[in-house]
């Protein structure tokens, strides 16, 4: 069973895509849940996966905590529970057998590190923030945050949601352009899609996104990769969202009794205007 | 009590939401293995506890022809309030419990006074007030926080078992809260008084009853069902979650509806409210067995299943009127 | 006389954005008598009963109940302070149950819960005590107007109040349930209880009235005994001036003996409701359906005019067979239909008078050939002259007019169409007498237009003077017909209850 | 001399003119408009052309409050319409198809709703409730979950696009404010929709096509959804079949209440609509002006809904009557 949070982004698509075409290939019979932004949908799903006796769980958590409860029921039944792509909060570390995902901590730092060397420790940044509330967007304000409090010439000026859509990334732009015209020198957008909606604030407001305003984004969907070999983004950091491999390597070895790796993590690539154009050919998602 | 014959005519709707609901689980049952158990139809409502809770107050605030889409923030709001008193600032949790209860009766209360004594759209003032309560819960805590007392361990792991059907402490919440809500909707001078509200308000007033006790009454119970439906989801989580019950006024509208309870109020019964979970469960479990939709096939067949539901019930009510 | 005032009220003023409703009105209720509340359509009777009641309160004025000043801010006060309303227009749930309707807000029951048992057996009581039958189970809204207007009663005397306060409580009853009724009241003067009672029967006022209270125009004509006053000085003093016997005479002209009917009917029926009916109207005649409450009048109308979907039989309109499915196609062939259920099923309340007015017309005509507003206002103008409609001015929304006042709107709604057939459900309920008598002589001149007009009214008078022929419905079954001389109160009666063999 | 009624438009007017006031002082830049490139830049013009989509869907919407309904399923229209537009602009159709599709697809989902609520007689939330949630669905099926990007410069236009220096969406919607304003009040339309809206009993007793004129409010909203639609997927290229026109539908219902339309139907003000939804836009753009943190943002909205409402109420304004009641009478 994998219980996913939603459908939410095209990285979630390909996170969803990657996990059933892989379970395909191996002949691995997937029950597939979409918790449709909520909590207690997935936690639902897990009692209903745990009803139906599947074998493993795989658990995208939508949030980090409340997850105990269902887990321990899990654990009764014996069932080993694999959480990917953003890490829980709980009491009783037994309760889940491994952790696959990607830091989004790391993420928000590797840009904050990335932005410093490029400007080398100035400038004015806006924020474009995720959806208030959501664990990226918590963690990715917190670790850009910390990466940038070491350079106190980088200020973040304003920070406002555009709730990680494209339309909302321009709306906000938009605002942001006019209430503080050319001051701004930086847009940090906690994914690529409110980057590229940015973007066409920006060009519509008459400034060149990326060289007249540096734009750093997470995610590295294909269109932002593609935005940085056009020279429009500057930096996007890569969330890899192709968990299927490496999660059914993982169940397999669960069932068979062998030990795995307490937390691991997808390698997160930076994508700049000196690597991009080579990965771009490459991008699945 | 003797039944007449015009007391099933006005119970029809109920018994049509029944028969459909043995047919829609009957199916599954046929389809899905393992579907047709006891544990299945137990998950029915301990999964949809909290839905099911804030679906009575729901129901009760439907009656009166009003309509409250606050309850799914204040859901939210109630679980990271308490959580946060629970873990930051160390208070006993049932303290917490009542300060989570009277800010859910007190906003509701305000919604109820300000449409009574304004005369403003209930639709408008509950809008707001989901706004509030979401706008205030973010602000308590964007992150969600765990809950580590160990009553809440004790609570959400108690189950009451009676033979091989293993009940747990959710779906008796659910079930306590339904029997008080059908109490309080047919057997108090409120629940009628609600109705009769519902049913025509202009009548009501010049009947001499209660209005603005009534209303606001209604608006502060429902606060009350719906700050506990947050506790509830605490105790459910193991934790509070600003983000909780997102969109879940539309679906315990749905459920109400479902349950067969006239959304211009006046007319309805909190059983079909029960009937009303138990469809809504049996949708998402069958899905969820299923195991092999895609995000929006997923959405796609509720829509749909939803809409065979509707148009069944129709069907039969049309039938059996003329 | 010495008894003491049971109710005073001095100097009351009540004023509506642009309508003084009432101004200084006195009004005196005594303990044990029963006192009619006169006046034409809008001269403040139901207004009066408000402010009585704590519905709206009054700008200016002084009530008191047995020497002690009372302050009523809501019905709930009115009540609980021994006063008893039945309002003009049936204000009850319709979706609860008659049980529920009766006892709502004083149910029995202990430690808040209530006794449904215990409270259905007062509500069976409740209408026993009227000797209406009625399965106290059954759905309000299910029940036909009238039935539901004594369910109202019955709820009104399921209190031990010591004032009682009913307006237009006739209006949709029947002879015998008037007299029922009147039983009643009568007893509960006996037993000291005030009676306020408006009605436009005049019959019904010396029946029962002791004394009477006349309105005009929201201020005080007088107030009589009951005795003292001849019919003709009491219609007088209500409209203000001097009426002759000769204005209520007959109008029922010989049929208009033609070749061709313009609607005609042949096995119109619908299982459960009617069986089935054979009619025809000629231009130019006045057919009245007779019948008790609940024989199928409403019901032979719906079908005709197509809102009931009939199970059999055929329908024509001058001759030529037609399809009626929906009022929609009635209205484009001529005909008009005027619900006896005012305020469910003919004022749109939100919208102005002269909206309500031209309603029908412009749907008939369709969306795109609108009306100009000039030719509105024209229509309203005439109509509202015509008809002596009582309003602010055209912009009124209707929900504020007075009851009569809204059914002479609709009544020109359906004039307002130029119908070759136009079927009045209880046209003159609620109408004052004077409208009465402008709503007559309106019938009798639609007839001499050419018009065919089906009548159906409870009262047994008003149908023997303006038909020439009656249709008498009993049981949802048509079971006569009288025409010509045969045609009087006598013969209609027997023939409605089903006694005519006995008599012949 | 009697009172004069109030226009229902007055109070959203003076909310909107109060926080653009607010703005003003806050920051003198807000009122600025330039010339940039020969065409319109400043505040204004992004609240306009921002306020643009729920400006249209807020039309649609109007009339289907009037006739005593609701309709939740517009947002999930604007996300079909946007997909649809997407996949056939990939498939190089021409815009005209797309136009006609998007818009198209408008009409048939404002069919089924119509025919739930109007010959079904489905309560108005239930049966758009339907389309609400399996629409969302149909969009991400159509686009197959991904965002598809669109690059078409006229399909871009039609919401980025200037017409002589001002934007063109905005002079979309105001054109088709003005002609549905036309179209209701030089017609009977508009009288037949409050009609059902307010009495339909009454009004199918009057041979009105109660049902029809019911399903044709759906039918219209469905089309304005459409074309909302396909301006959300050329405001930003591409169609986002999971967020594109989400909670759409309640703004749209404020903007339909706070412009004077009662929920309960019957009376409808359709310029009060349109400052309802530019209302809205301006709250939003306020909280980006003053900074706001994004997590209280919902704050503000309540306060504003409570506050436009109030005002609007019977009681409050007899209350501001007596306070000044001088000018009342002016
Ligand atoms: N709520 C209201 N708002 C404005 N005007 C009103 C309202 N209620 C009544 N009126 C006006 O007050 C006047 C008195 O109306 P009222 O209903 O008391 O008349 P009535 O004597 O009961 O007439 P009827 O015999 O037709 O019932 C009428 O002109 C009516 O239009
Ligand atoms: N005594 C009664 N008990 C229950 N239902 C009744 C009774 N009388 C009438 N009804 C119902 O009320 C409805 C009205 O009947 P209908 O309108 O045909 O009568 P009518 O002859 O027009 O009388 P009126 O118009 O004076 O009420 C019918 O549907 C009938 O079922
Ligand atoms: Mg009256
Ligand atoms: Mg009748």
């Amino acid at each position: 069973g994998f219980a996913q949070t939603g459908a939410e982004s095209a990285w979630r698509t390909a996170n969803s895509d990657s996990m059933k075409a892989e379970a395909a290939k191996r002949g691995i019979d997937l029950k597939f849940s979409d918790g449709q932004g909520k909590q207690e949908n997935q936690i639902r799903a897990l009692r209903s996966f745990i009803a139906q006796k599947v074998d493993a769980v795989v658990l995208a958590p939508l949030v980090e905590t409340g997850w105990d409860p269902v887990l321990r029921d899990a654990k009764r039944a014996g069932i080993p529970v694999i959480i990917t792509d953003r890490s829980i909060v709980t009491t009783d570390e037994t309760l889940y057998a491994c952790f696959i995902g990607s830091d989004f901590f790391e993420e928000g730092r590797m840009a904050a590190e990335w932005l410093a060397k490029k400007t080398g420790g100035t400038g004015r940044i806006v924020e474009l923030q995720g959806t208030p509330g959501s664990a990226p967007a918590n963690e990715r304000r917190k670790a850009f945050a910390e990466g940038i409090a070491s350079h106190p010439g980088l200020k973040i000026i304003d920070s406002q949601s555009g709730d990680f859509r494209r339309a909302g990334g321009k709306e906000v732009m938009e605002a942001l352009l006019k209430k503080h015209g050319k001051s701004i020198e930086i847009v940090y957008a906690h994914n690529d899609d409110m980057a590229l909606g940015a973007i066409q604030a920006i060009e519509e407001a008459g400034l060149k996104p990326g060289t007249d305003i540096v734009i750093v984004s997470i995610d590295a969907v294909r269109e932002g990769v593609q935005a940085v070999v056009a020279g429009k983004i500057n930096c996007t950091v890569e969330c890899n969202p192709l968990f299927g491999p490496k999660v059914y390597d993982t169940v397999a070895k669960l069932l068979a009794g062998q030990k795995v790796e307490r937390k691991s993590f997808n390698k997160d690539e930076l994508f700049d205007a000196t690597n991009a154009g080579a990965a771009l050919p490459t991008r699945q998602y | 009590m003797t039944k007449s014959s015009s007391i099933s005519s006005r119970q029809l709707p109920l018994i049509v939401t029944a028969v459909i609901f043995a047919a829609l689980f009957g199916t599954a049952a046929h389809f899905y293995e393992g579907f047709f158990s006891a544990r299945v139809f137990i998950s029915l409502l301990s999964e949809n506890a909290f839905l099911g809770i804030a679906a009575v107050g729901m129901t009760l605030v439907i009656f009166s022809g009003g309509i409250d889409l606050s309850v799914g923030a204040v859901i939210g709001f109630t679980s990271i309030f308490t959580a946060t008193l629970i873990e930051r600032h160390q208070v006993a949790p049932g303290l917490a419990w009542m300060l989570g209860l009277a800010a859910g009766a007190g906003l509701g209360a305000g919604m109820g006074a300000l449409i009574h004594f304004f005369r403003l759209p209930p639709f408008l003032i509950t809008l707001a007030g989901m706004f509030l309560a979401r706008g205030a819960g973010f602000w308590i805590s964007t992150d969600s926080i765990g809950i580590g007392h160990e009553l809440y361990g004790k609570i959400s792991g108690y189950e009451w078992v009676f033979g091989t059907v293993v009940v747990p402490a959710n779906a008796l919440f659910l079930l306590a809260v339904m029997l008080a809500g059908w109490g309080v909707a047919h057997h108090t001078r409120f629940g009628r008084t609600l109705l009769a509200v519902g049913g025509n308000e202009q009548s009501a007033l010049l009947m001499g009853l209660p209005i603005g006790p009534a209303k606001i009454g209604v608006y502060t119970v429902n606060g009350l069902c719906a700050a506990l439906a947050g506790i509830v989801a605490t105790l459910y989580t193991g934790s509070g979650n600003p983000s909780m019950g997102l969109g879940l006024e539309l679906d315990a509208i749905a459920i109400v509806v479902m349950g067969g309870t006239l959304l211009s109020g006046g007319r309805g019964h909190m059983l079909g409210t029960l009937l009303g979970v138990l469809i809504f469960g049996t949708i998402q479990a069958a899905i969820l067995f299923d195991g092999r939709l895609s995000s929006w096939w997923m959405r796609i067949v509720v829509g749909a299943l939803l809409l065979v539901f509707i148009l069944l019930q129709r069907l039969f009510l049309r039938r059996k009127r003329s | 006389m010495n008894t003491p005032a049971l109710l005073e009220l001095r100097g009351i003023g009540k004023k509506f954005p642009g309508v003084v409703a009432l101004a200084g009105v006195d009004f005196t209720v005594r303990a044990g008598e029963i006192h009619a509340l006169l006046g034409e359509n809008g001269a403040g009777k139901s207004t009066l009963i408000k402010v009585l009641t704590g519905v709206y309160s009054a700008d200016a004025g002084e009530l008191r109940l047995a020497g002690r000043v009372i302050r009523p801010a809501a019905p709930k006060d009115a009540e609980r302070l021994g006063i008893s309303t039945v309002y003009q227009e049936v204000n009850l749930v319709p979706s609860l149950s008659v049980a529920e309707n009766i006892t709502l807000g004083r149910q029995p029951g202990r430690l808040g819960f209530l006794n449904w048992r215990a409270f259905r057996r007062r509500a069976a009581a409740a209408l026993a005590r009227l000797e209406v039958k009625c399965d106290v189970d059954a759905e309000l809204g299910s029940l036909s107007v009238a039935m539901q207007q004594m369910v109202a009663i019955a709820r009104a005397l399921d209190t031990s109040a010591r004032l009682l306060v009913l307006d237009e409580p006739t209006a949709s009853l029947d002879e015998k349930e008037v007299a029922e009724l009147f039983g009643i009241m009568r007893k509960l003067r006996a037993e000291g209880m005030g009676i306020v009672f408006v009605t436009h029967f005049l019959d019904q006022v010396y029946a029962v009235s002791d004394r009477l209270t006349v309105l005009r125009n929201g201020q005080l004509v007088g107030e009589y005994a009951t005795a003292d006053l001849s019919r003709l000085a009491l219609v007088g003093k209500m409209l203000g001036r001097e009426v002759s016997a000769a204005d209520f005479t007959s109008h029922a002209a010989a049929p208009a003996v033609t070749t061709q009917p313009v609607l005609a009917a042949r096995g119109l029926s619908r299982r459960g409701a009617i069986a089935p009916v054979d009619l025809a109207l000629q231009p130019g005649e006045v057919v009245g359906l007779g019948g008790l409450l609940g024989s199928g009048r409403t019901e032979t109308a719906r079908l005709l005019f197509g809102i009931d979907v009939r199970d059999a039989g055929e329908i024509s309109v001058k001759g030529a067979p037609v399809r009626i499915t929906s009022p929609r196609d009635a209205v484009r062939l001529g005909l008009a239909f005027c619900s006896e259920d005012r305020k469910g099923e003919g004022i749109l309340p939100n919208l102005s008078v002269r909206e309500n007015l031209i309603f029908a017309l412009q749907g008939k005509r369709g969306v795109l050939r609108a009306l100009s507003r000039g030719e509105q206002e024209q229509l309203c103008e005439h109509y509202i002259k015509a008809l002596r409609i009582k309003t602010a001015d055209a912009e009124t929304p209707i929900k504020n007019l007075s009851g009569g006042n809204q059914q002479k709107v609709l009544l020109a709604r359906w004039l307002a169409t130029q119908p070759a057939v136009i079927i009045l459900d209880e046209p003159t309920r609620g109408i004052d007498i004077g409208a009465k008598q402008e709503i007559e002589q309106l019938i009798a001149k639609l007839r001499s237009d050419g018009l065919a007009v089906l009548f159906i009214s409870s009262e047994i008078d008003e149908v023997v003077r303006n038909c020439s022929r009656v249709l008498v419905l009993r049981e949802r079954r048509l079971t006569g017909e009288i025409a010509g001389a045969g045609l009087n109160s006598e013969n209609l009666m027997h023939l409605m209850a089903g006694t005519h063999e006995a008599q012949s | 001399m009697k009172p004069k009624a109030k226009s229902p438009i007055f109070w959203p007017l003076a909310g909107l003119v109060a926080l653009v006031l607010l703005n003003a002082v806050h920051d003198l830049g807000f009122l600025k408009i330039t010339l940039l490139d020969g065409h319109l830049y400043g505040v204004p013009v992004d609240i306009l052309t921002q306020g643009s989509r729920t400006m249209l869907v807020a039309l649609g919407m109007t009339l289907v409050i009037a006739t005593g309904g609701v309709d939740l399923s517009v947002g999930s229209v604007v996300a079909i319409a946007g997909a649809v537009c997407a996949v056939l602009l990939q498939g190089g159709h021409s815009l005209a198809v797309t136009l006609a599709a998007a818009i198209g697809t408008g009409l048939l989902a404002g069919s089924a709703n119509g025919l739930l609520v109007a010959r079904l007689g489905v309560q108005p939330i239930v049966a758009t409730l339907i389309l609400m949630v399996a629409g969302r669905g149909v969009a991400q099926l159509i686009v197959d979950g991904q965002v598809i990007i669109i690059k078409s410069p006229s399909f871009e236009f039609l919401a980025n696009g200037f017409l002589l220096g001002v934007p063109f969406a905005p002079l979309l919607v105001i054109a088709l404010y003005a002609a549905t304003h036309f179209a209701l009040r030089r017609t009977a339309l508009g009288l037949f929709i409050e009609a059902v809206g307010d009495n339909e009993t009454a009004s199918r007793f009057a041979g009105l096509a109660a049902a029809r004129i019911k399903a044709l409010a759906y039918i219209f909203c469905g089309a304005c959804a459409g074309l909302a639609g396909v301006l959300a997927a050329a405001n930003i290229r591409a169609a986002d079949a999971y967020r594109a026109g989400e909670n759409m539908e309640l703004d749209a219902i404020f903007a339909v209440v706070v412009g004077g339309t009662a929920l309960t139907g019957g009376r409808f003000v359709i310029l009060g609509t349109a400052i309802g939804a530019l209302l809205i836009q301006t709250l939003t753009t306020t909280m980006y002006n003053l900074g706001v943190p994004p997590a209280i943002a919902p704050v503000p909205k309540a306060l504003l809904i409570i506050g436009v409402s109030l005002l609007q109420s019977e009681k409050v304004g007899r209350w501001l009557g007596g306070l000044w009641p001088k000018k009342e009478a002016a």
